[in-house]
């Protein structure tokens, strides 16, 4: 989220797509009910099912799953024909301007370098003309034909009203009432707020379509505003936290990257991250990426890191390809080249796509251990449970361990939410039996191994050797020595740079923030963006102040937020050129003549001035990208790309299937259902009586919602002779499910492409662990395809057939 | 952890709101108030209240767990029930269908014990000492990293990764846990590590 | 900008702490004439549910669950979204879902209820209850079973205009919502109110209850709801849990909310006329005995009649039969 | 056509004559009876007005009451039934229960002999008789009705609404009956000993039933020599 949870009360107009708010969120969405109360605020909601949030909604559109690009591109193209744009904002602080080189296109659904023996692109025609003083051009009239704003206007002119019902199925009247409703926040005293989730990810162009939405809201001026932004409701708890410390492939901590066997010296893997401003003034904060990378490296491997070794560069793995995400992982797994995986607080069998895929890899290991306060399917994942685990047992040769950990209610730590608050929590009750702390588990496991490589040694302990793990009790890390360590420390004395007399940070005192972190190994910090949760002011993650001036929703005393504890981020673009807020009613931050001053932390230099500096400071632009140049591998601007299972042909390339640049493995390419086959379009969801699959194995919430069920509309019901609560078959390509049906008219039956397309809903909370009854997941009929981008799989749209059957392990 | 903290929140919530007004209303206070035989006496009295976190979604609402014994003062502590945290910003006491039940989380008869271990090809776990587990673990881990722990590439460049071991990692875990658990399996070389955020 | 009113303004206390109403409270105590009258009047609580912003998430009925402790089986899926699929006495509330199709817009408007107690201030229940102080009332409106009273009779489920007491086929005692009386005996609101994530359920006095609601229907109004409005039907005297109805001219499309809820006539005759003259009736027919008992003479057999039957018997003549003379 | 004899009915002469009204059997149902509706009398009204309902500590409290009545009325009801298949023929309605009832004034003063001559019984024990077996159904069907233990789940709560007040109605009426009966049985000396020995006197016989005697006389002359 760009904003945080409390600042939805500030909204005019909520937009749920992608998402399902009230029903995966509810405590957060009550700031949705608040703006409405309150402020008078209207809520839309565009979705293939009629929602719990939809029930709320002052407006409600039903969009076929997948189709949410063109939907989006409409409404940008609406905008920008009735000239609703926020155009001062658009002109100072988006990249509207910039000239985009020769030989940009795009044509028949695919932009120029296509090359598709690769499945990629060449994007170096996806970029700005740079001028002989290096800075990139740009056309402030906005008359270029080549400038980013007139790129934009041509790519959107095709999504029509009329093409948006072609495609989305969403009847044209229901898409101009919104976006009449959406271009009223073009003025500079109304905003809208997005709000989506996995609704939006789950595709193989998940990403581009949360970038259609961020660029329809950087033309309307909400980005960096109260009530405004781009809200991403993550799910687990400390999702954000895990991903803020780079627990991922391809990541280090902060959104430091991982290097690649491209970057094999430390000189190489710094040489493509100097982020050198592209327009003259402007900060692009990046440029300090050394200083944090180095502290890194120091809190990782401590004096075993250092200038002769790049820090131990060598310490931190390579990678051949752009990520071993957990697709690629069960897909190597398949193939025999994985033996052993861990799973902390994580089920495969459920969470993956393909379940029979998953759960053949998994048969394949040496050894899988789990690590969870509760039972899981994958720690079972070789018992036979008839109809709902149909496996060989006695054939599966993985070793299992089953490690019990405590849960929330027996730990003591900081989860980062959705707004990016760290909050601390204390325990409050005994764990059961010998169940220990994850720490602990990590600790022994590493130490074991330590033993082991100091004992015989073997392939490249150094790393081993050298990590840094001093702490009071090696066996069990605290968690405050922990977080601390986040934080960072001075290492030696940090002076003052320009009066050296002067030591800022004395050796071993904790760092302010990251703006202490230094390159010359004086400083050691374990994740850059978290630097200031607990510095000698203590620990800040703790802080339970509540206190809300002026009610702006931003509770600055309340725990911490990262950056810096900011509430709300760009919020230097809340205000005008000339620093005056563009809503006064709606201030954040203003620049008082010689900094800038408010209820949050300025996200800027609080010297900066608001002619010079503009407020995109992370972006070497120093303003925001409606045009991505080459950051995205399926396009600098988002195009409409059908799911790849789709009931109708791509209207713009028939030929194209699902995202052109999606990484597709062979064995799966065979296993893709054709319309023909599967001719009704699915998509799979949460239901608000259940969180994924552990609230089945509580009695509450396994009786109020007890079993496995689908949903599907009354015509399909009809057309299909099936019976309200009775029992159905669902089977993709990939698999097959029996499931109660819940016909309802909260589904329609939607006409795209001049064909009638029927939506089945799968909810994903049953397995065959816990008290609820036992029942299937989505997982087992999706397919085993991510985002192009970023490997999320795509849950939200495939095809299944579906009809009547008998119950479970009865044959019919 | 500092009840003083919350305590000052809970005046200041205490102006705020309709309910202020209803809770004098309620005879909150009434000196004269009488023990009743007919009301059911507060299930809560004589508990310890700790500030948490639910472990579910992302809007990370406060709740308050309410215990027999108190784990600070190294008692054995069991929890009997759990509420939304009234002076929490965000969910101001509020809790869905999960967080409501959350007790029922803590209490489940699937909650594990005991280290388990089900050998290849059996049809059980049998229960096993840490010790055990752990030092299995330990050993299964360095002989596969010995022996496919990539060095070197083709080229003989240096790239130290170990492919045949992946770790999964919760998103359900403190920040701490993260730390610790990143540093454990970058430093291993592994790359197939991931967390919950692409599913 | 000021929140909606708060349910939960402070966290529930931890010392022991006396209940702020109890015995000499009770406005009405089932099967019970002489009730000695409150020494004070607590101001009326209400809890009000607003319709239109609820989610249907269910919460309150977690809530719910988890303070009163009780224990709803788990069920299987019938083709629908409420579970359990009834009121019973494990669940004392339940969201009641309908997909009703706007005739004027055409539009499909998913109408969610909680279910549960009303708490009127004329209940049925406790008109019905045959048994003494089974059913209480306090002064602040709220209607309380006493389950250790409870014979488990069932009469006051015919009592109820609104079909909600349920009787424990284990302990064959009725149960309901309590408004959680022991929560707001020390000042704090019921379980289902705190725990609502939109407040769409909120708990304080009935007047502020009113404001409150009549603030959301000028919402609603605005909004295009030109019916919206509050449900406290003046059969039952108003109750002390309320709606605001997006549709206030048809609760009944609202999962058969009553249009009119009073206590059955039937009900009432059965308490009252009934209770009167059959009292009257049966001692009526006593005394009426014992009067002719002790002025009519009994009915003896003479030895006339003896020797009249001796003769028959003996096949002696005796007066013939027919008309005596 | 009524049935003027019972089986079992016979008449012994002697000083004084005696004549069989009841076999045993009928006798126990009787009680049975009796001390069934008595129980229920008092078990319902407990249930029936908060006055009252201090009978319920003779069943051990307002559960066992509530637990008790229902079943009780099923025992009623059977031995009522059985009794009433003994008794309904004799019971049937006659022309001379007309004048008789048109006489009733005479009835209460006792001034038998302005009555017609009658058989085994007269109108006002055939009311009572028939009063009991209408009341009896319409209470057994109502009670089960509100049955909550086992029937709740198959009437609806409107039909229950109707049942209670039906139960409580008839359960007026019936006591009214049963004062009646019980009053008129000790009024009418010589009547007890029909439920108890199970034989009234000869005079009895001519006083109440003459016609009823009459028969069982001139069927001791066709029949059989002793």
């Amino acid at each position: 989220m760009t904003n945080s949870w409390t600042d939805i009360r500030n909204t005019d107009l909520v937009v749920v797509m992608g998402g399902n708010a009230a029903e995966a969120h509810p405590c957060g969405f009550k700031w949705v009910t608040e703006a409405k109360a309150h402020r008078g605020a209207k809520l839309i909601v565009v979705d293939p099912r009629f929602t719990r949030t939809a029930s709320v909604a002052d407006f409600y559109a039903p969009i076929r799953q997948g189709s949410d690009i063109a939907f989006l591109l409409g409404l940008i193209r609406y905008c920008i024909e009735n000239d609703k744009v926020q155009w001062e904002y658009t002109k100072a602080f988006t990249n509207a301007s910039f000239i985009v080189k020769e030989g940009f296109g795009y044509a028949d659904g695919l932009f120029s370098g296509y090359d598709e023996e690769k499945r990629d692109y060449d994007r170096t025609s996806w970029d700005y003309e740079i001028g002989e003083d290096g800075y990139a051009r740009v056309d402030p009239t906005l008359q270029h034909p080549r400038c980013v704003w007139n790129l934009l206007r041509q790519h959107v002119s095709v999504y029509t009203p009329e093409m948006v019902e072609r495609i989305c199925g969403t009847p044209k009247a229901k898409f101009l009432k919104i976006a009449e409703m959406v271009a009223e926040c073009s003025s500079p005293t109304r905003t809208m707020t997005s709000m989506y989730a996995l609704g939006w990810t789950q595709h193989s162009h998940g990403a581009q379509n949360i970038r259609g939405m961020a660029m329809l809201q950087l033309i309307l001026g909400n980005i960096g505003v109260r009530g405004g932004g781009m809200n991403a409701l993550r799910g687990h708890s400390n999702i954000q936290g895990l991903t803020d410390l780079g627990l991922m492939s391809h990541l280090l901590t902060g959104y430091l990257n991982m290097p690649t066997e491209k970057e094999p010296d430390l000189a190489t893997y710094m040489a493509s991250r100097q982020f050198k401003p592209l327009r003259p003034g402007q900060t692009s904060y990046w440029q300090n990426y050394s200083k944090f990378f180095v502290s890194f490296m120091k809190a990782m491997w401590g004096d075993a890191a250092r200038a002769e070794n790049g820090w131990a560069y060598d310490y931190l793995p390579k990678l051949d390809v752009p990520s071993y995400d957990v697709l690629r992982m069960f897909e190597l797994m398949n193939h025999g080249k994985v033996n052993g995986y861990l799973c902390q607080g994580f089920n495969p069998v459920l969470a993956f796509p393909n379940r029979g895929k998953v759960v053949a890899g998994l048969s394949k290991l040496k050894f899988l251990v789990t690590m969870d306060p509760l039972e899981t399917e994958t720690a079972r994942f070789w018992e036979n449970h008839g109809a709902f685990n149909d496996v060989n047992t006695a054939s599966i040769q993985t070793e299992v361990f089953q490690l019990p950990t405590r849960c929330f209610a027996e730990d003591q730590g900081s989860l980062t939410n959705s707004g990016r608050w760290l909050q601390w929590f204390w325990p409050g009750g005994t764990a059961p039996g010998e169940a220990r702390p994850d720490t602990w588990i990590m600790a022994q496991i590493f130490l074991r191994m330590r033993e082991l490589y100091r004992k015989e040694g073997g392939a490249f302990p150094d790393p081993i050797l050298n990590l840094s793990w001093e702490y009071h009790d090696p066996n069990e890390p605290e968690p405050e020595e922990l977080a601390k360590e986040i934080n960072g420390r001075a290492l030696t004395d940090l002076t003052d740079p320009n009066d050296p007399s002067k030591v800022i940070v004395a050796a071993g005192k904790q760092v302010l923030n990251f703006t202490q972190l230094r390159d010359d190994g004086s400083t050691m910090c374990g994740c850059w963006i978290y630097s200031g949760c607990f510095n000698e002011a203590g620990n800040n993650m703790a802080r339970r102040d509540n206190s809300d001036p002026d009610q702006t929703g931003t509770h600055p005393n309340w725990t911490w937020a990262w950056p810096l504890n900011r509430r709300t981020l760009y919020n230097r673009a809340s205000a005008d050129l000339n620093g005056k807020p563009w809503d006064p009613s709606r201030k954040i931050i203003e620049w008082d003549g010689t900094r800038w001053t408010g209820y949050d932390v300025p996200d800027i230099g609080v010297t900066a001035k608001p002619g010079e500096v503009m407020p995109f400071i992370m972006n070497q632009e120093g303003v925001s990208r409606l045009f991505t140049r080459g950051m995205m591998r399926d396009g600098p601007f988002p195009a409409h790309m059908e799911p790849f299972e789709s009931p109708i042909a791509n209207v713009m390339n028939p030929r194209m299937r699902g995202n052109p640049v999606a990484r597709l493995f062979e064995s799966d390419l065979a296993q893709f259902g054709t319309s023909e086959e599967f001719p009704f379009a699915a998509t799979s969801y949460r239901l608000t009586e259940h969180f994924h699959y552990w609230t089945k194995h509580n009695r509450v919430n396994a009786a109020l919602q007890p079993e496995f069920f689908v949903e599907i509309s009354e015509e399909l019901a009809a057309l299909r002779q099936i019976t309200p609560g009775g029992w159905v078959r669902v089977w993709s390509k990939r698999g097959s499910v029996k499931a109660k049906a819940v016909v309802t008219k909260r589904i329609r039956p939607l006409i795209c492409d001049g064909k009638t397309v029927h939506v089945v809903g799968i909810p994903l909370h049953w397995g065959f662990t816990g008290s609820a009854k036992k029942g299937f997941g989505p997982n087992s009929l999706t397919p085993f395809v991510g985002d192009a981008n970023i490997e999320t799989p795509e849950y939200k749209a495939f095809l299944v057939n579906i009809e009547p059957s008998s119950a479970p392990g009865v044959t019919s | 952890m500092n009840m003083e903290l919350s305590r000052r929140g809970f005046l200041k919530a205490a102006g705020a709101g309709v309910a202020a007004t209803s809770l004098g209303a309620l005879g909150f206070g009434e000196a004269e108030a009488a023990v009743s035989a007919l009301v059911r006496p507060l299930k809560l009295a004589n508990t310890t209240e700790t500030r948490n976190t639910c472990t579910y979604c992302s809007v990370a609402c406060g709740i308050i767990l309410y215990s027999r014994g108190d784990v600070r003062k190294g008692e054995r502590a069991e929890i009997t029930h759990i509420e939304g945290d009234a002076d929490h910003p965000t969910n101001l006491g509020t809790l869905c269908p999960k967080g409501a039940a959350l007790k029922d989380f803590v209490h489940s008869p699937t909650r594990l014990k005991h280290p388990m271990v089900r050998r290849p090809g059996s049809d059980r776990f049998e229960q096993v000492s840490w010790d055990y587990a752990l030092d299995r673990i330990a050993r299964l881990m360095k002989d596969d990293r010995d022996a496919n722990f990539l060095a070197t590439n083709e080229a003989g460049l240096p790239v130290n990764r170990w492919t045949t071991t992946g770790m999964l990692a919760a998103s359900a875990t403190t920040n701490e846990t993260a730390w610790a658990t990143f540093k454990v399996a970058k430093t291993l070389g592994i790359v197939g590590f991931d967390n919950q955020a692409r599913v | 900008m000021s929140d909606s009113p708060r349910t939960a303004v402070s966290n529930p206390p931890t010392q022991p702490m006396a209940s702020n109403f109890g015995e000499r409270d009770l406005v009405r105590r089932s099967a019970t004439e002489d009730l000695p009258p409150p020494e004070r009047q607590l101001t009326p609580v209400a809890k009000l549910i607003d319709v239109s912003k609820c989610i249907g998430c269910k919460a309150c009925q977690s809530a719910c669950v988890e303070w009163n402790d009780t224990t709803p089986a788990i069920g299987e899926n019938t083709g629908v979204y409420e579970n359990p699929h009834d009121l019973t006495e494990n669940m004392f509330t339940l969201m009641r879902f309908t997909e009703w199709v706007n005739p004027e817009t055409d539009n499909l408007e998913w109408l969610i209820r909680k279910d549960g107690c009303m708490h009127c201030a004329d209940p049925g229940c406790l008109k019905a209850c045959p048994a003494p102080g089974a059913i209480v009332q306090y002064t602040n409106g709220i209607v309380d079973f006493i389950h250790e009273n409870c014979i488990g009779c069932g009469y006051c489920i015919k009592g109820c205009p609104f079909n909600i007491p349920r009787i424990s086929k284990a302990d064959h005692r009725s149960y309901k919502c309590t408004l959680c009386s022991d929560r707001v005996a020390v000042g704090q609101g019921p379980a289902c109110a705190k725990a609502c994530p939109t407040q769409a359920i909120v708990f304080g006095t009935k007047e502020d209850m009113k404001q409150h609601a009549a603030g959301r229907i000028a919402d609603l109004k605005s909004r295009g709801f030109a019916n919206a409005g509050l449900y406290d039907p003046p059969g039952v005297g108003g109750t002390h849990v309320m709606y605001v109805l997006h549709h206030a001219d048809k609760p009944q499309i609202y999962a058969n909310l009553p249009e009119n809820p009073r206590i059955s006539p039937l009900v009432q005759s059965w308490k009252g006329v009934t209770k009167y003259v059959g009292l009257a009736a049966m001692g009526m027919m006593a005394v009426g005995s014992i009067v002719h008992g002790v002025f009519a003479r009994p009915n003896r057999v003479s030895r006339e009649d003896e020797e009249n039957a001796e003769k028959l018997v003996e096949g002696k003549p005796v007066p013939p039969p027919g008309e005596h003379a | 056509m009524v049935e003027r004899v019972q089986p079992g009915d016979a008449v012994h002469p002697g000083k004084p004559v005696t004549v069989n009204r009841y076999g045993a059997g009928a006798r126990l149902n009787h009680w049975i009876t009796a001390t069934s509706l008595i129980l229920l009398a008092l078990s319902g009204l407990a249930l029936f007005t908060p006055s009252l309902y201090f009978l319920t500590a003779l069943f051990g409290g307002g559960q066992n009451t509530r637990a008790f009545h229902p079943w009780i009325g099923v025992v009623l009801f059977l031995s009522f039934f059985i009794f009433f298949f003994q008794l309904w023929k004799a019971n049937l309605p006659e022309k001379v229960d007309i004048v008789w009832l048109s006489r009733i004034r005479d009835v209460i003063g006792g001034r038998e002999e302005r009555l017609p001559e009658l058989g085994k019984y007269n109108a006002g024990q055939k009311f009572i008789f028939w009063a009991m077996t209408g009341l009896i159904l319409l209470l057994i069907v109502s009670g089960v009705a509100i049955w909550e233990a086992y029937f709740a789940a198959y009437v609806s709560i409107p039909m229950r609404r109707v049942a209670v007040l039906a139960h409580s109605v008839a359960a007026v009426l019936i006591i009214c009956v049963f004062i009646l009966h019980v009053y008129a049985a000790f009024w009418t000396r010589g009547t007890l000993r029909a439920m108890t020995r199970g034989t009234v006197t000869g005079g009895w016989a001519w006083r109440h039933h003459r016609k009823w005697l009459r028969d069982l006389a001139g069927q001791r002359k066709t029949g059989p020599a002793e």
